[in-house]
């Protein structure tokens, strides 16, 4: 029960599709508050368009992954597109031909995801983005590793992190994106970016703890 | 949300059909169904002018493609960046042997696709350079001019830059010549209701009756301050009152006045504002060389109304001057 | 009502000094404040064109004065017609000696106002002739087309009559033809929701969410049919089957067609309409020779469309054609 | 008790032109019902103006009305400019230089109203105006000084009928005007100009009322 095999994984993807569709409006309702409200639409149709282009065939995990990066990438633009387009093309590159996923591979490759996307948005923790979601998150799953946790728990691990960092922008104030010219005015809201990381994070936990072989 | 659409999903798909069936004598598609050029783009031996941005402040981006305008512009959902790729493909449509001067506005999404597709165009040898808007004087301190949006000063940045590139400039004089004609520009904007995105199907913020919003960005993003709604004089005082000292304006200048709609303000109303913000000038001895007024740049079925001014030299003058024609602006020569 | 006005009861004149300071190019004042004429009218030895009505379907009417377009027009309150004085005023301005030709729209204000202006100018002398726009399918059945309202189709009326006088026809054939132009024109508006009137600071009618009135007049008048809104395909077939079997129009027509928002349509949303609708024209083997779609004849800030389409021979083509500027229309040649 | 004498009576015309500022509201209300919802504004501006140039200065009833109606035909436009702007000019003609007004007099100035009224609008009894308030005011003028009353009791007549009239547009299917083209939905209210026709001619006999000598 330590790791997926990554040939028939590929479904792990549709669940995010899934995940990202019942939230559309949920996520266009954050983005709304205090960014432009079309982070749920944005998202949606890249996702479904991802989830069209894989269809029923399963190429396996890092093929989807490299699917959804591309189709994000040419398909939704926005600032999304190339973010999370970046961060799944990197995620894809690094599981490349393995057979199996375990706990460290998962994290070298959302270790590579974060770093394009550090790289294109310059943003940092704290920002009141995506990243104040991932990187603890990460964190989580790294220390949960390093104290010899299996998959399973390091997931659990991730996901409550995920959760966590997703709140903890509520108190903060936007220094990047549309909301950064608000100052003050876009504390008291959770950033749509960071809610859309973690339904990603937990969803994609969820998906893996499904098919723990 | 009573509105004029099919599906909700692909109403931009659907207005570029319209678009190119009614102007055919000025828009062509081309291989990206996101990217449209201008009838005889790529002109041999001139500097390609592209732009690119969400849609939704209409009829920006395509509209202001045209003669001495814009070559080919990258159009993403509404209110969205194009991808990278389309960004690209304009680059491509436009380039005429001379280069491409991709001028945009600075948001996120933008920013990055520009950035990626130019490392793209270059892995070919198409070299593309770049003019970010950053008019919107309310949506950072002067000090982090930087951070600031790009608004309806981008339709005075495109004249520039197109008249420049249609006189014969090189790449590296047309966009030094944008980006001093954007340096020289400041807007403010004041919505008054909010806007719908169809696919989502209800406003994304909310303006009481009664109030309105300084700073107020196309895509609503919010303003830097909500209060009671004044009469025309006051907002026109106090649009003035914010961007006048920014660049600093004074006396003797001579300037270009944008007046733009934001989608659902009667027209009459933009010229009730025009007529004390052309008051007020003359009242610093500032001369109004141009002036524009109409719906140039909307968000949406927005109300509210937002005001560009550009310093000119004798150079911008000359160039915001030059005859042009697109579906947005058409100057004839008079 | 959150709108950019000072006084709810000037907002004409307010307006009126703006785009008099806005359009020195085009507009000149005159010792009437409600009458509006071209920098160089009168021309001596053209004929004179006239038009005149309330204000509120901006940018009509001045937003029609140009080079080949209005010589001078006669100024109302919002949605009221303009006093029989400033018809007349309006004549006199016009005049270049050739007499007057007076293209309006069908309304019982300014039926009488014409009317005694006309009786006025008769009495010093001045010729004035008149063609009353009744291009507004639903407000009335065929056989009682003399009761139907002129709406946006008194655009092409203008741009027709004002070619055909910009050519040196005298009196009489910018009548005729300007007749003619009408007599081949058809339209039909849609409103999605209601207007407020400054003064008034109310709507007077309501749209509900979600429905739509079919056949609804520029001043708010009800249309003919109250339902829920349908996707912009069906909206595209409803207007054509109404006003397609109407002259007819038929296989082998060539057409020009305008398509108009309201004031608060967003401008992709006409385009989306109207990409159907040239579908739809093509498919019956008409020609659309001439397509115009933007903000023609607004309702302030009503939301809706209205569409219209007429049919062209060979003099129509042409003059339709012509090149043109004005605040509204600017035909350039291509 | 039987006339009003004219070179002091301007003030009528200041009378009607408070009534009309009152119902300002109310008649474009009526008239947004099935017309634009501008003939409060439009009557407003137009008695507001005549009384302005009226001042204070008292030149006498005929001479009021002459400004009354000037101001219409110049100030006002729309349908209500020449209409009621004729109208008041035939009156003003009728009672001329005479010294003092009675009731025979009234109602020969307000037939020669009615009558340019007519000339220029076409209208007719029962097509929904401001015409099925006068005309029948008019006609109950006309009895009660055939069955000779005196001049307040047929004022009052003029008065009563007036309002009838008025009421009777509501059932009535507009003929004229913007409204005309409703057809059946003309039904069910009053007509704007029926109303203001109402208020002036009922302020006018109170006025007049006040005035007797
Ligand atoms: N530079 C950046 N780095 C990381 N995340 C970013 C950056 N800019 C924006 N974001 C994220 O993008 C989210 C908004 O996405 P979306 O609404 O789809 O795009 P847009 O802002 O173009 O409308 C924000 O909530 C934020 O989390
Ligand atoms: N031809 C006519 N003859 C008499 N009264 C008319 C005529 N046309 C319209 N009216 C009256 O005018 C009234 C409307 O006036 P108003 O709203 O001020 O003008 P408009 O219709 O131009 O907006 C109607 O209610 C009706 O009583
Ligand atoms: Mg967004
Ligand atoms: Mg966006
Ligand atoms: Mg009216
Ligand atoms: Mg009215």
């Amino acid at each position: 029960m330590s790791h997926v095999v990554l040939a028939t994984a590929g479904g792990v993807v549709l669940a995010l599709a899934d995940t990202i569709n019942a939230n559309r409006a949920w996520l266009s309702e954050i983005d709304g508050a205090i960014g432009d409200g079309d982070h749920g639409i944005n998202m949606s149709k890249g996702f479904s368009l991802a989830a069209a282009a894989l269809g029923k065939a399963d190429g396996g995990l890092s093929a989807a992954f490299q699917t959804l990066g591309d189709t994000l990438l040419s398909g939704i633009g926005g600032s999304m597109g190339p973010l999370y387009g970046s961060f799944f093309l990197d995620l894809a590159a690094t599981l490349g031909t393995a057979a199996t996923l375990d706990a460290p591979l998962l994290s070298r490759g959302l270790h590579a995801g974060l770093a394009s996307l550090e790289d294109l948005g310059s943003a940092k923790l704290g920002d009141k983005t995506l990243l104040d979601t991932l990187i603890p998150a990460l964190t989580a799953l790294d220390a949960a590793i390093a104290a010899g946790a299996d998959f399973a728990t390091a997931l659990d691990a991730m996901s409550a992190a995920a959760e966590a960092g997703r709140d903890s922008t509520k108190d903060l104030v936007a220094k990047i994106g549309r909301a950064a010219r608000l100052g003050e005015r876009s504390r008291g809201v959770l950033d749509a970016g960071a809610a859309s990381c973690c339904l990603i994070l937990q969803t994609l936990a969820e998906a893996l703890k499904q098919r723990l072989a | 949300m009573n509105r004029i659409i099919n599906n909700p999903d692909e109403v931009v798909e659907d207005a570029l059909r319209g678009y190119l069936r009614a102007h055919q004598d000025l828009l062509a598609s081309t291989d990206n169904p996101r990217v449209i050029r201008e009838r005889s783009a790529p002109r041999q031996g001139k500097v390609g002018i592209v732009t690119g941005g969400g849609s939704g402040p209409e009829p920006a981006f395509l509209g202001y493609i045209g003669e001495n305008m814009i070559d080919a512009v990258a159009i993403g959902e509404i209110f969205s960046s194009p991808t990278a790729k389309s960004f690209h493909d304009a680059f491509v449509a436009a380039d005429g042997g001379c280069g491409v001067a991709c001028l945009y506005g600075n948001y996120a999404g933008d920013n990055m696709n520009v950035k990626m597709a130019i490392r793209q165009a270059a892995a070919h040898g198409l070299t593309v350079k770049t003019v970010v808007a950053n008019d919107d004087v309310p949506s950072a301190p002067k000090d982090e001019r930087a951070k600031r949006r790009g608004v309806a000063g981008e339709i005075l940045m495109w004249k520039v830059g197109g008249a420049k590139a249609a006189e014969g400039a090189d790449l590296d004089a047309v966009i030094a010549t944008a980006q001093k004609a954007i340096d020289n520009t400041r807007s403010i904007g004041i919505g008054l209701t909010p806007c719908t995105i169809p696919a989502v199907g209800k406003p994304n913020f909310s303006i009481a009756d009664g109030m309105m919003e300084v700073g107020i960005g196309h895509h609503g993003e919010p303003g830097i301050e909500v209060g009671p709604i004044r009469p025309a004089r006051e907002l026109a005082d106090l649009m003035l009152d914010a961007i006048l000292p920014d660049l600093p304006f004074g006396e003797g200048d001579n300037v270009a006045v944008l007046v733009s709609g934001l989608g659902a303000t009667p027209v009459m109303e933009l010229y009730i504002l025009y007529d004390h913000i052309a008051e007020v000038l003359a009242s610093h001895n500032i001369t109004v060389r141009h002036p524009f007024v109409g719906n140039y740049f909307t968000s949406l079925e927005m109300m509210g109304v937002t005001l560009t001014v550009m310093k000119l030299d004798e150079e911008l003058d000359r160039l915001v001057g030059m005859p042009a024609h697109s579906i947005g602006l058409t100057k004839v020569a008079r």
